[in-house]
């Protein structure tokens, strides 16, 4: 496929916490990008620093050292340019479908919240209009919207409420969606409507990018197109998802790849 | 240790303001306190001796320095209506109230955590209803009246079985260590049943919590029946919030044993301090207000430690960064 | 300057982009303008339908419970009680006499009369209105105390959060009596001190319980989210942590109300509450004290009365919590 | 050791959660319970361990060892569970008591069933940290200073060291990322093989059923929808909720090219 235009880098991040005995570098030295139209997966176990790098990625953290920058802007404190087109143009899906929705709001109103935070509440795009957008969003994850918009969380399986989460995410349009973790806090049959999702996002829009960070790298082979391999806080391998997949170079990806094989 | 040490000088802070907040509160007094203590048609040179007596005519610095200074070599000044020294007299009252806030935790304790572990153990829906109105009636008693009940149930004199004091503390004090102990049954009771009666409703609520916890199932996979497992298991998860619970109990005990103090005529720092209040003994007041507010930033500065110490996963936190 | 105009741009791109039908929004005409305010008030008509929708729901489910029915009855008692009581009372409460002091109930006098020969029924009976607002004002006192004391544990500045949190570690062992002893020496004995004592207490009680489910609130991911797409600090207090607590705060509350009222007896009978002349259930209960050696089984009245309206508060907080959170409670979801 | 459950139901507060469950484990098999979440899979667990919270009710029949464990009373139950039967929990996390060190929480079944000395005790905590791979310095950490990974060691030591005759795995690798859950997989077929024990393994993914078991039992809303060889049924699925599930593990585990 071709590679769009460059949306997101990360250069020579390192994060490191505390300091004396208790120091710890929890990422090391990375470096990273990410085209437009891109799938691209973060991959690595318990306490590789793929949490940490990408809130590092989205602004949300700031590193020790190292320079993020998104669009062609630096990313650099919350009045940068670089900081407000992330949060203008990025979205969020968390692990736990169930603590990133709130428990006392219809699936509208968490739905709505990205746009209504952007334009004001009482904007005049008004609320026909945000109505529209979350029943294209919901139906783009395979939801009814007649069925759901009026649901709470609890009346939600795992898989119906992280897909609720992802169709949050494309409420603003954003250029960038991050998805951390997205399927590993739900069962495997949940867990392939959520691929299927992100799949059918990917072929609407196909100018999005998206990050998929896991630690299991059968669940990400279908869709990402680049597979960053992260251990200790380090790059251990890099490449085209098919290379990676295929012809591992690094002896830790060898051990992902047979712990995710049948 | 960090911890210690921060939440000790966090404990010194506190004493700090609230000494302030005392020494500020009764120079802003309405009605000069000299002139009130002199009476009404004292000649004015009686209230000016009476003013220096008590140094108000001092820089307001001058005086709490050396409030403080006093209190620090454990001078806590004299009465002056008594001509006593206030140390003296405070420790004649605590030897009242303190047992009886002692006595009274007992049966608090001993009502509340046998009463609150059996209202989750047990499976009988009758028995369980009846904890819960037992702990919902227990903590909605106010302390005069629950007092006036016993003395009318047990009370000598005028209670129907007559069996215990209803008033006053022997002159000889524990000397006659029979008739005191007696006298303090009602009035530990009284606040006990009602202390006890909340701390029944936490040690259930959160005895209950935990019940439907992992660790429950892990003890119970291990060997344990489920009464064990919350005697043994439960009951030691549940300890620091119990600690916490039992060290505000102390706090919200103290304004019910002042009551049973005054009904019981018991003369404890309540009954003592109602008089100083009412005679506008300034310096007594003072001194007897902040010695009472230390003793519970004490108390709170103890709980915050054995809180911690009683969980491993504060002492040992690993730093989480997922 | 550049900047700033491309992100200008880039916003208003932005919402042209996503609907093709606002690309005329730079030229709205005030006729559009005022069409889209009706349908902006009926969403808020919808929102507050809505909302006293749920009161209702909720009113009824606390009605459906054995419990429920109790406590709401005691309440609306108390409330109409002390309404009464500011026009008529059996007796008047300032008609003394000298020759019936300490007398036995009769049918004038229901409960017998007070050592200045005054009807202690008619104290009783007035008392009500001066603990209701004893009651609710402390319980407004210690629940904005309360609310803010939360806010400022959970806010992201981390001195803030954490001085205040030690802070009401320390100041919560000191007992609501000494906080009335300290404002009762320049105050007197006033309803004020109570209110005070006992709002400055709940209020720090009130933000160390919600504590935690605040915290649990605030490290969510849905606050995550909503401050990722740019949400100010105060909009997710206000739209997301404080409606999470909201359960947890009206509990405590409710259970403060309770408190308070006994709090009030406790104080007024030591002389640093509700000052002599004003009626109170406090007062009562100390004149009850005293009516023992004459009638004891009317002295038992104003305890029961306190304490009955202690229980109805009590129950009130439970059965409220278990009526109001939508996750555990269908009936609140169904619209 | 061997499980015979026939018609057992399980109902919490009146609302039926499983019902008319049939299932056998023999003497030394593996055995999987395969379902997607709210399936009720780990009720049945909860039910053969007599774990269920007090305002469950229980009908049928299940024989754990020859003993009727539906409305057998506590102190039977107490004497099979940590003897013979040990369980493996879901989130280590949540389940190992946080105020016992490692060595304590390994001691605690032996120390409930056997009249050991402290010296004996010790030795055989130490033995079994070695088995799990742990080291012996371990004993004296608490659960909160360990990694996942190791979290679930010690819950695995912690059943097994009184080498019970049956091990109930209840999703044991759900909370663990994807390496350290294929070694935890294997360490537990390892041990229980070698101790010629039964397990009954619950999971929601096949692939790691496929390790774990030879057997199994497809659950789907509370009833047994499904049953056969494991490796029969990843290779032909015929009902419609293990297709659901095969399909999911095929699609989201790697197949080499």
């Amino acid at each position: 496929m071709t590679e769009g235009q460059i949306l997101l880098t990360g250069r020579g991040i390192q994060q490191v916490f505390g300091k004396g005995r208790g120091r710890q570098i929890a990422v090391d030295e990375v470096n990273i990008e990410v085209h437009s139209g891109q799938c691209l997966a973060l991959i690595g176990g318990s306490g590789s620093g793929k949490s940490t790098l990408m809130r590092i990625l989205l602004g949300l953290d700031k590193p020790t050292s190292g320079v993020v920058t998104f669009d062609g802007e630096l990313v650099e404190g919350r009045r940068s340019a670089g900081y407000q087109a992330l949060r203008r143009d990025s979205s969020l899906v968390f692990q736990n479908p169930f603590t990133s929705l709130d428990p006392r709001w219809t699936v509208f109103r968490s739905m709505a919240e990205p746009l209504n935070i952007r334009l004001g509440r009482h904007s005049r795009k008004n609320s026909l209009d945000i109505d529209r957008k979350t029943r294209e969003s919901l139906s783009l994850v395979g939801l009814d919207p007649a069925e759901f918009l009026e649901r709470y969380p609890a009346d939600l399986s795992g898989g119906q409420a992280q897909r609720v989460a992802v169709a949050r995410a494309l409420m603003t349009d954003p250029k960038l969606i991050v998805a951390d973790e997205p399927m590993s806090a739900v069962d495997v049959v949940a867990r392939l409507q959520i691929l299927e999702a992100l799949a059918a996002i990917r072929q609407a829009r196909p100018e999005t990018s998206v990050i998929v960070i896991s630690h299991d790298l059968g669940v990400v082979q279908r869709i990402a197109d680049r597979i960053v391999v992260l251990h200790e806080g380090k790059v251990v391998e890099s490449g085209s998802a098919n290379d990676v997949l295929n012809r591992p170079k690094a002896v830790y990806t060898r051990e992902l790849i047979a712990a995710a094989s049948l | 240790m960090r911890f210690i040490v921060r939440r000790f000088l966090l404990f010194v802070a506190a004493l700090f303001v609230i000494s302030v907040v005392i020494f500020a509160a009764l120079r802003i007094l309405p009605g000069d306190a000299p002139s009130v203590m002199a009476g009404l048609n004292a000649p004015p040179e009686r209230v000016a001796m009476l003013r220096s007596q008590m140094g108000l005519d001092r820089p307001l610095a001058v005086q709490y320095s050396s409030w403080i200074d006093g209190l620090l070599h454990g001078d806590f000044g004299i009465s002056l209506l008594t001509g006593r020294p206030i140390g003296s007299m405070v420790a004649a009252r605590c030897s009242v109230t303190f047992p009886l806030i002692v006595l009274g935790l007992i049966v608090a304790i001993a009502i509340g955590l046998t009463f609150g572990v059996m209202a989750v153990l047990t499976t009988r829906p009758a028995l369980r209803s009846g904890f819960h109105l037992l702990g919902l009636i227990g903590g909605a008693i106010p302390a005069l009246w629950g007092g006036l009940l016993l003395i009318l149930l047990f009370g000598r004199g005028t209670g129907l079985l007559g069996v215990l004091p209803s008033q006053g503390f022997p002159e000889t004090g524990w000397d006659s260590f029979r008739t005191a102990f007696a006298s303090l049954v009602l009035p530990a009771l009284t606040v006990g049943v009602i202390s006890g009666a909340s701390l029944m409703r936490y040690t259930r609520s959160a005895l209950g919590d935990i019940m439907h916890s992992g660790y429950i199932d892990q003890a119970m996979a291990c060997g344990y029946t489920r009464r064990a497992a919350a005697l043994k298991v439960g009951l030691r998860l549940t300890m620091p919030q119990l600690v916490s619970v039992v060290g505000l109990m102390f706090a919200s005990m103290i304004t019910g044993v002042m009551v049973v103090e005054n009904l019981f005529a018991l003369p404890g720092i309540g009954t003592g301090l109602v008089t100083d209040l009412g005679n506008r003994d300034l310096i007594a007041v003072q001194s007897e207000l902040f010695m009472l507010a230390a003793f519970f930033l004490f108390i709170g500065f103890l709980v915050d430690l054995l809180h911690r110490f009683l969980d491993p996963r504060l002492r040992y936190a690993v730093q989480e960064r997922a | 300057m550049m900047m700033r105009n491309d992100s200008h741009n880039r916003a208003e791109e932005y919402q042209t982009g996503t609907d093709l039908s606002d690309m005329r929004q730079g030229a709205v005409s005030s006729v559009e303008r005022s069409a889209n305010q009706p349908s902006k008030r009926a969403a808020k008509d919808r929102e507050n339908v809505a909302l006293g929708r749920g009161f209702a729901v909720v009113l009824r489910l606390i009605w459906k419970r054995g419990e429920g029915k109790f406590a709401l009855t005691v309440m609306t008692s108390w409330v109409a009680i002390s309404l009464i009581s500011l026009f008529w009372t059996p007796q008047s409460l300032w008609k003394t006499d000298g020759y019936q002091v300490w007398a036995k109930p009769s049918a004038t006098q229901w409960l017998g009369t007070d050592g200045i020969g005054a009807d202690v029924f008619s104290w009783l009976m007035a008392g009500a209105r001066t603990d209701l607002f004893i009651a609710v004002a402390s319980v407004i006192f210690a629940g904005i105390l309360g609310v803010l004391l939360i806010s400022i544990m959970v806010s992201r500045n981390s001195a803030l959060s954490n001085g205040s949190v030690v802070a009401v570690d320390a100041l919560i062992s000191i007992p609501t009596i000494l906080i009335a002893l300290i404002l009762a020496v320049p105050m007197g004995a006033s309803v004020m001190v109570v209110v005070l004592a006992c709002g400055i207490g709940y209020g720090l009680n009130l933000a160390r319980v919600a504590r935690p489910e605040a915290l649990l609130a605030a490290n969510s991911d849905y606050v995550g989210s909503a401050l990722s797409y740019g949400a100010s600090g105060f909009s997710v207090m206000l739209h997301h942590i404080l409606p999470n607590v909201m359960p947890t705060v009206m509990v405590q509350l409710s259970l403060s109300a309770g408190t308070a009222v006994l709090a009030e007896s406790g104080l007024t009978y030591l002389g640093i509450g509700v000052p002599s002349g004003v009626p109170s259930w406090g007062h009562s209960l100390a004149t009850s004290v005293k009516l023992i050696d004459v009638y004891p089984l009317s002295a038992l009245w104003p305890g029961l009365i306190v304490t009955i309206v202690a229980v109805a508060l009590n129950i009130f907080g439970d059965v409220l919590r278990d009526t109001t959170d939508p996750s555990s409670n269908p009936e609140l979801r169904r619209s | 050791m061997s499980v015979d459950v026939k018609r057992l139901g399980v109902c919490i507060n009146g609302k039926p959660i499983v019902r008319d469950i049939d299932l056998h484990i023999s003497d030394g098999e593996r055995v999987g319970l395969i379902g997607s979440s709210g399936s009720g899979k780990s009720m049945i667990s909860k039910a053969l361990l007599g774990l269920l919270p007090t305002n469950a009710q229980v009908s049928g029949s299940a024989m754990v060892g020859g003993i009727q464990v539906v409305e057998a009373s506590e102190p039977v139950l107490a004497s099979l569970r940590g003897r013979y039967v040990g369980t493996v929990f879901q989130n280590p996390a949540s389940s190992l008591n946080p105020v016992l060190s490692v060595g304590k929480q390994i001691e605690l079944p032996l120390k409930l069933h056997y009249d050991l000395d402290k010296v004996d005790r010790q030795a055989r905590v130490a033995r079994m940290l070695e088995k799990v791979g742990l080291d012996a310095t371990i004993a004296k950490k608490y659960p909160s200073e360990l990694s996942g990974g190791q979290q679930q060691r010690v819950g695995i030591a912690t059943a097994l060291i009184t080498s019970p005759r049956l091990i109930i795995a209840d999703e044991p690798t759900t909370a663990l990322d994807s390496i350290t859950q294929r070694r935890i997989v294997d360490l537990l077929v390892e041990l229980v093989d070698k101790a010629g024990a039964s397990m009954l393994f619950i999971t929601h993914d096949f692939s790691v059923l496929s390790c774990a078991t030879t057997r199994c039992y497809v659950l789907e809303c509370g009833q047994i929808a499904d049953s056969g060889q494991t490796a029969a049924l990843l290779a032909d699925p015929q009902a419609n909720s293990t297709r659901k599930l095969v399909d999911a593990a095929h699609e989201l585990t790697l197949q080499r090219k």
